[in-house]
């Protein structure tokens, strides 16, 4: 079975991650990720809030990085260096429409063993700090990835990062009527415990602790 | 020159009843009674006496109304008994929906519905059960029970069974349980409560399950059972019968719209649509079965076929026979044609808003459609209740007593049942077909082909039919001429498509993994 | 309307509209009727195809009377001897069959995620599957304290109970307010009287002095084997609420006993009730076999520490031995 | 007849699950889509943040109801590449065998599902009999029938049962035969070939714009896997080649979604006997749970500033686990799980897929896209 080796993907991190440091506001290195018995090198950056759509356009035009996987939003209450945090997880699949030869399409078969240049496969990880706000928000990149749509809408919903920008943000996995403001993933909304007791001697849970802060779990 | 067979219903009926109306008139006085006075006046004033009322026979007054009174009880009994067949047989085509899909599904399994019946559960048997109903009513179940038991060896002391051995159960017992699971049905419906949506037109809401029910039951009328087993005779039942039949998806379009709900809507307009696109050539092919049998009656077209040409059309009109079924299937709405109750898209169609005992009649209805389909095509094509080959075996010693012995009643049923069995066997094999390829395929490819049926049904009758039977050499060149069609279509393989489909860039770069597979 | 759009393979055909599919279904409902069934031309090439799907081990764990030792299956259909011209797909009829006659190898005990079964007689209040429990639904209450029968001394009537303060073991030492809390007045203070005694965990005992470790924190410390009375831990109560339970079985291998494990039973665990589901003791208790090879297995393994610790300590009395001679 | 909205869900054969889509139709015509999703949202990301990393293994496994494995494996790549932990080889294959077992599992589900759709009931009973099979092999893996709570973080629960080789070759063989059965039935029924033929185009390049993945991609003629593209299993070591569909030339349709999926089940299969044969060891030996040949050490605890993830080959697109270290108890317990599911992603473009189609092609261009709901709404 032919994969891309890491070789080549160690090479073509490097030179991608060279190049993201040129731009100002951006340190990126290149990581090794080991899950189970292989490694992955993946191109991590740390950009500012205020560099990153000149980043993400440059990623989508220049580096061809055509695939948004993952669309992450941390809330960091307890932490020095910032309070907020937007991870973005792209994918550079280097995928291109199948030629028609008369008539027929002919599926291109790319051999990951012998990829290069832009085609080879990429992780990009870029991570966007926030300072202490109460209203976080960083630029939209909907209109270069359409799949970055819904992720954008789910990690406003749940985290409470806004993205400017962004056309038709609405609750996707929360009811639509929760009241604004509430965004669950947020780290002060601790998880209520419906405990053993309450659960079944008092289900409507009248005498039920708004949060249990004694046990969490 | 009718056909007939000993099962002769109507003629015991008309006997019964001519003998009973005969009794009451000996049992009338025959004397005549005479009412007759007359009032004398004054001989100053008129010299007649003024005479009042007049002599009556209640016998010859009788007999003046006995013929309609004998037509109308006649008509009445014979109803009831045709329409009593038809529920009673009726229940054996979901049995045979149940059954035979289940086998062309591959799931059929052990009945254990039947089978608790006489296991039980725990310590005591069913057996045991039955036996404690009060005043012992429960004693002949319970040694049914007990010698089931004992039959099929299901020890009930056994928590579990082997997988091989104790299996008896399922042999050819799964084949009478469920039979009754209709009876079931009918009254869990009939039990439910009626509801109508608030926003539905109340009226049409109720008046269009009463359109489809009445006008289906209606078509039994003029469906006979037999020779001698029908309840309407008239000169042109053909005709009426296929009016009546083409009411319902009337019906089925005012019940969409009635219940205010945007998937009856669509149901409802798919129905209308598609009965547009099926009446026509469903018609001109019946239209040119009457033409071949030469008469507008049902059960002179069954005689044409037994009597006069002794053939049965199936094989003067192999075309006609595969238009009809198709039509039917479109008509009474089966899969590959039921837009109008596409479960995936639309829910159930326009019948969502309905339930309880309304739901549960259409439902009935719908397979009493099917069923009157499935007997129409054994009326026009298959001979009627005609045994097949029955004049060559009748004309054997021992076999020929048999078969005569065989009432046209059964011989009905069964093929009507076959008949059925096929529409269950399309439904299992064939997807849904989508609205624009239905409608598209009714006025393209059906259409055309019911005119050429019928144009190949003129030429027969007019030029072919001698006048009292078919020429020796047409029924067997049709049916080999059709045959022969058949083989060609069935066995033309695609080849340049399958070599064509043989792709290079196949996922599987070993060849054991799937041997003997047509790709490879 | 050109339904052919392009497709390289599979392309719509007049012949497929009803033979290709239609005679497809027919094969396999004709497979199922009798002696029609068996033709040639209706098998697929996977037909019949018998395989023994029973393993040596699996034959030897279920034994020979079992109903589906020495079985050939089909893998998808069987047959019965009464009807042996019948082939169908199995159905197992619950509760008449059960599945573990039918396919053994799916119940290998220890391998299946069934009802939770406990042997409270090894069982230990350690609470490790408690802290397992991903969505809680163990409970236990366990207290430590002294057992008031192992409290008589020399001369009481019913001596004889007694057992002794060993190192690992725990001991307890009487509060200083012992008495004022004998005396305690339970109808003006609206609470439970408090404990009496110190805990600790004893760690070693060299002539009449014994090292423990305090359990409410106070440290490591050496005291008189006379102030301290033996102690132990008790279970008040194990509670399981099924309801909760999604059988991860993380609780099974958190247990360092043999005591916690789940068993192959699949049913009895229904109820009417929120409360049915809330399995106390009773319904947590197993098949008298299960429940005695679990108790073995933990005996071996108790033995087997017991030998390894013994041989350990025998050893180095041996190097001792050496170095002094 | 003027345009309407029809609400089709939350309750509605069409969805495979629990969700509403908003259909804007002219006639029989769609005009516009809108789906509504979140109604089973179960908030398993906030539940994680409060269970160590062991438990939430259980938790990943319902997120699919269709495939579990694939699930609770992603997770658990995530979760070594955050804790840095080296896994046995023959761990590795074992999961191998459990995750393709499941995808044909998974795979045969929505061949079931997908014959209804289109209006054929037996298709769903002859593929729910060859699940069954597929079901027992787990079950014989993970103990429980559907969610099987098999990997380990390390390595994996328990080694493969005495016996569990010989029942997997057989079934599966038996299963490559079988599948010519679904082919003949769709593959050579006209019906079928003009209801989902030339339905529902899909463009790969557009596609991957709008983060579509796995089969649905590959069903359009390019062979991006992220089992080749970004290797994490022991794939590379086995013989295969990504399936890959030769599309109509619109792109994809219902057919090649379809087609690609049926294939993949051969490839899965033919992957699981090959790594029978390969196993380090043999797949005839047992070790006892725990042992290090199947289970390598793991630290419990994540110090905070950590993070793992990892792209994972679902049975319906690109599953993903991002995993930030440091939560409760020191860095017991993660301090934010994000899970990337193909599903949540798919489901928006696949009701644009359907504007300008029928309202009959809606069931039809959907559930050839095999939406899960489980994993939709987390």
């Amino acid at each position: 079975m032919r994969v891309v080796s890491e070789k080549i993907q160690q090479e073509a991190a490097e030179k991608l991650s060279s190049s993201l440091e040129k731009m100002e506001g951006v340190e990126s290195t290149v990581d090794i990720r080991t899950s189970g018995t292989q490694n992955r090198p993946i191109v991590t950056a740390i950009v500012s809030p205020e560099n990153w759509r000149k980043v993400a356009e440059e990623l989508k035009n220049k580096h061809s990085v055509d695939h948004c996987s993952m669309i992450t939003g941390i809330h960091w209450p307890e932490s020095s260096d910032k309070k907020w945090e937007v991870v973005y997880h792209f994918l550079r699949t280097g995928i291109t429409n199948p030629v028609i030869e008369d008539g027929v399409v002919v599926p291109n078969i790319v051999d990951f063993s012998k990829v290069k240049g832009k085609n080879v496969p990429l992780e990009i990880q870029i991570s966007v700090k926030i300072g202490d706000t109460r209203t976080p928000s960083v630029s939209s990149v909907q209109d270069l990835w359409v799949g970055a749509d819904w992720n954008e809408k789910e990690t406003w919903d749940l985290v409470g990062i806004d993205f400017d920008g962004h056309d038709g943000m609405r609750r996707v996995l929360n009811p639509h009527e929760s009241p604004v403001g509430f965004h669950p993933l947020q780290k002060q909304h601790k998880l209520r415990y419906h405990g053993f007791e309450e659960m079944y001697d008092d289900a409507q849970g009248f005498m039920r602790k708004p949060v249990d802060s004694s046990r969490v779990k | 020159m009718a056909s007939s067979d000993w099962l002769d219903v109507r003629g015991w009926t008309e006997s019964l009843i001519g003998w009973s109306m005969d009794k009451t008139h000996d049992i009338l006085p025959s004397n005549d009674i005479d009412l007759e006075f007359s009032i004398t006046r004054p001989r100053w004033f008129l010299e007649e006496p003024i005479v009042i009322g007049s002599e009556i026979n209640l016998q010859s007054g009788f007999a003046d109304i006995q013929p309609s009174l004998e037509a109308f009880f006649v008509s009445t009994i014979m109803c009831t008994i045709v329409f009593a067949t038809m529920m009673l047989t009726l229940m054996v085509v979901p049995y045979i929906e149940r059954k035979f899909i289940g086998r062309l599904m591959d799931r059929i399994g052990a009945t254990t519905s039947l089978r608790s019946l006489w296991i039980g559960e725990g310590p005591s048997t069913a057996g045991d059960w039955w036996n404690k109903l009060p005043m012992g009513m429960g004693v002949p179940i319970g040694m049914v029970n007990k010698s089931l038991n004992s039959v099929l060896g299901n020890d009930h002391h056994l928590e579990t069974i082997d997988r091989v051995g104790n299996r008896g159960y399922h042999g050819i017992w799964f084949l009478f349980p469920g039979f009754f699971q209709a009876l079931a049905d009918f009254l869990k419906f009939a039990t439910k409560e009626h509801l109508i949506p608030e926003k539905a037109d109340k009226l049409v809401f109720e008046v269009a399950p009463v359109i489809i029910i009445a006008t289906t039951i209606m078509c039994y009328a003029f469906i006979p059972f037999g020779p001698h087993i029908w309840a309407a005779n008239p000169e042109l039942s053909l005709l009426f019968l296929m009016a009546i039949f083409g009411v319902a998806p009337l019906g089925v379009f005012f019940a969409g719209w009635a219940s205010n709900n945007k998937y009856t809507l669509i149901g409802g307009m798919r129905s209308a649509a598609q009965l547009t696109a099926y009446e026509i050539p469903l018609l001109i092919t019946v239209l040119s079965i009457a033409v071949v049998s030469g008469s507008f009656n049902i059960i002179e077209i069954v005689d044409f076929q037994i009597e006069t040409s002794d053939t049965w059309n199936f094989f003067i009109l192999p075309l006609g026979a595969a238009l009809f079924l198709i039509t039917m299937i479109a008509e009474v709405e089966r899969i590959p044609f039921d837009m109008p109750e596409a479960e995936a898209e639309l829910v159930e169609g326009w019948w969502t808003e309905y339930g309880g005992i309304r739901w549960g009649l259409m439902f009935a209805v719908e397979m009493m459609r099917a069923y009157a389909a499935c007997i129409l095509f054994a009326m026009f094509f298959l001979g009627g209740w005609e045994f097949p080959f029955q004049d060559t075996l009748s004309s054997i010693p021992v076999i020929g007593v048999v078969v005569d012995l065989i009432p046209g009643l059964v011989v009905v049923l069964l093929k009507a049942w076959l008949l059925f069995a096929f529409f269950v066997w399309v439904r299992a094999s064939l997807h849904r077909i989508r609205t624009d390829q239905i409608l598209e395929f009714g006025w393209r490819y059906l259409l055309p082909l019911s005119i050429l049926n019928l144009a190949i049904a003129m030429y027969l009758r007019l030029e072919v039919w001698t006048g009292t039977s078919w020429p020796i050499w047409v029924p067997p060149v049709i049916t080999i001429l059709a045959i022969v069609l058949f083989v060609v279509y069935a066995i033309d393989e695609d080849k340049d498509a399958l070599e064509y489909s043989r792709r290079p860039y196949n996922t599987q770069t070993l060849d054991k993994a799937y041997p003997g597979s047509r790709r490879d | 309307m050109d339904y052919n759009t392009g497709h390289p393979h599979a392309t719509p055909n007049f012949r497929n509209l009803v033979i290709k599919p239609m005679w497809i279904t027919l094969k396999t409902a004709l497979r199922t009727v009798p002696y029609i069934g068996k033709a040639k031309f209706l098998k697929n090439n996977y037909h019949g195809q018998q395989a023994n799907l029973t393993d040596e081990y699996t034959l030897e764990r279920i034994g020979e009377n079992h109903p589906s030792s020495g079985q050939v299956y089909a893998a998808d259909r069987e047959s019965s001897p009464a009807l042996p011209f019948l082939e169908r797909p199995v159905t197992i009829m619950y509760p008449y069959e059960r599945l573990e006659d039918m396919e053994p190898w799916l119940f290998v005990p220890g391998n299946y995620n069934g009802r939770i079964g406990i042997v409270w007689e090894t069982c230990t209040a350690c609470k490790a599957c408690v802290k397992a429990c991903p969505n809680d639904c163990l409970h236990m209450t366990s207290e430590t304290r002294v057992n008031v029968l192992d409290t008589t001394d020399e001369g009481d009537e019913w001596h004889g109970f007694g057992s002794e303060i060993e190192s690992g073991g725990l001991a307890a030492r009487r509060k200083e307010d012992f008495d004022e809390i004998e005396s305690f007045d339970l109808v003006h203070e609206h609470k439970a009287p408090p404990q009496q005694y110190d805990f600790a965990e004893v760690i070693d005992i060299t002539g009449d002095k014994a090292t423990v470790r305090w359990q409410d924190g106070s440290g490591i410390e050496s005291v008189e084997m006379s102030s301290l009375k033996p102690a132990e831990v008790d279970i008040v109560s194990g509670r399981i609420d099924i309801g909760r339970c999604m059988f991860c079985g993380l609780c099974a291998e958190a247990c360092p006993f043999e005591s916690f494990f789940m068993s192959n039973e699949y049913d009895g665990m229904t109820g009417y009730t929120r409360e049915d589901l809330w399995f106390d003791a009773d319904r947590t208790r197993l098949l008298p076999v299960v429940h005695q090879e679990r108790v073995d297995m933990e005996l071996a393994k108790r033995a087997q520490k017991e030998k390894a610790k013994r041989e350990k300590k025998a050893a180095k009395a041996a190097t001792a031995a050496k170095s002094e001679a | 007849m003027a345009e309407m909205w029809i609400s089709m869900g939350p309750q509605h054969p069409m969805t495979h699950g629990l969700w509403t889509l908003k259909v804007k139709v002219d006639g029989e015509t769609v005009v516009d889509t809108e789906p509504d999703l979140g109604y089973i949202h179960r908030g398993v990301e906030k539940i994680c943040e409060s269970r160590d990393f062991t438990q939430i293994t259980t938790y990943c496994d319902r997120l699919c109801y269709a495939s579990a494995n694939t699930w609770s494996h992603a997770y658990i790549y995530a979760a070594e590449d955050l804790l840095g932990v080296e896994v046995p080889e023959r761990a590795e294959y074992i999961r191998l065998v459990a995750v393709e077992i499941q995808r044909i599992a998974s795979h045969l589900m929505w061949l079931g599902a997908y014959g209804p759709d289109i209006g054929n009931l037996s298709v769903m009973v002859w593929c729910l009999r060859e699940r069954e099979m597929m079901m027992d092999l787990l079950q014989e893996l993970g103990g429980s029938r559907m969610h099987y709570n098999f990997p380990r973080i390390g390595g994996v629960k328990r080694d493969l049962p005495h016996g569990f080789a010989l029942r997997a070759r057989h079934k599966l063989k038996l299963f490559l035969d079988r599948i010519q059965e679904y082919e003949s039935l769709f593959d050579e029924s006209t019906v079928f070939l003009i209801r989902s033929q030339g339905v529902g185009y899909a463009k790969p390049e557009e596609m991957i714009n709008h983060g579509v993945s796995g089969p649905n991609i590959r069903a359009a003629g390019v062979n991006h896997d992220i089992r080749s593209s970004h290797p994490y299993s022991v794939y590379s070591e086995l013989d295969w080649e990504p399936a890959v569909e030769r599309s109509s030339i619109k792109g994809a349709d219902c057919y090649d979604r379809y087609r690609i999926r049926v294939e993949e089940m051969r490839q899965s299969a033919n992957l699981v006997l090959q790594a029978l044969d390969k196993m380090p060891g043999g797949a005839e030996t047992y070790h006892e749970p725990g042992d290090p040949k199947i289970l390598g050490k793991a630290p419990i605890r994540a110090p905070e500033g950590t993070s793992g993830s990892h792209h994972f080959e679902d049975s319906r697109g690109e599953s993903m686990f991002y995993i930030a270290g440091g939560g409760e108890g020191r860095g017991k317990m993660p301090y934010r799980v994000s899970i990337r599911s193909p599903m949540f992603i798919t489901i928006p473009y696949a009701s644009k897929c359907m504007i300008g189609y029928k309202v009959a092609d809606i069931p039809a261009i959907m559930g050839s896209f095999d939406p899960c709901i489980g994993e939709t709404d987390r």
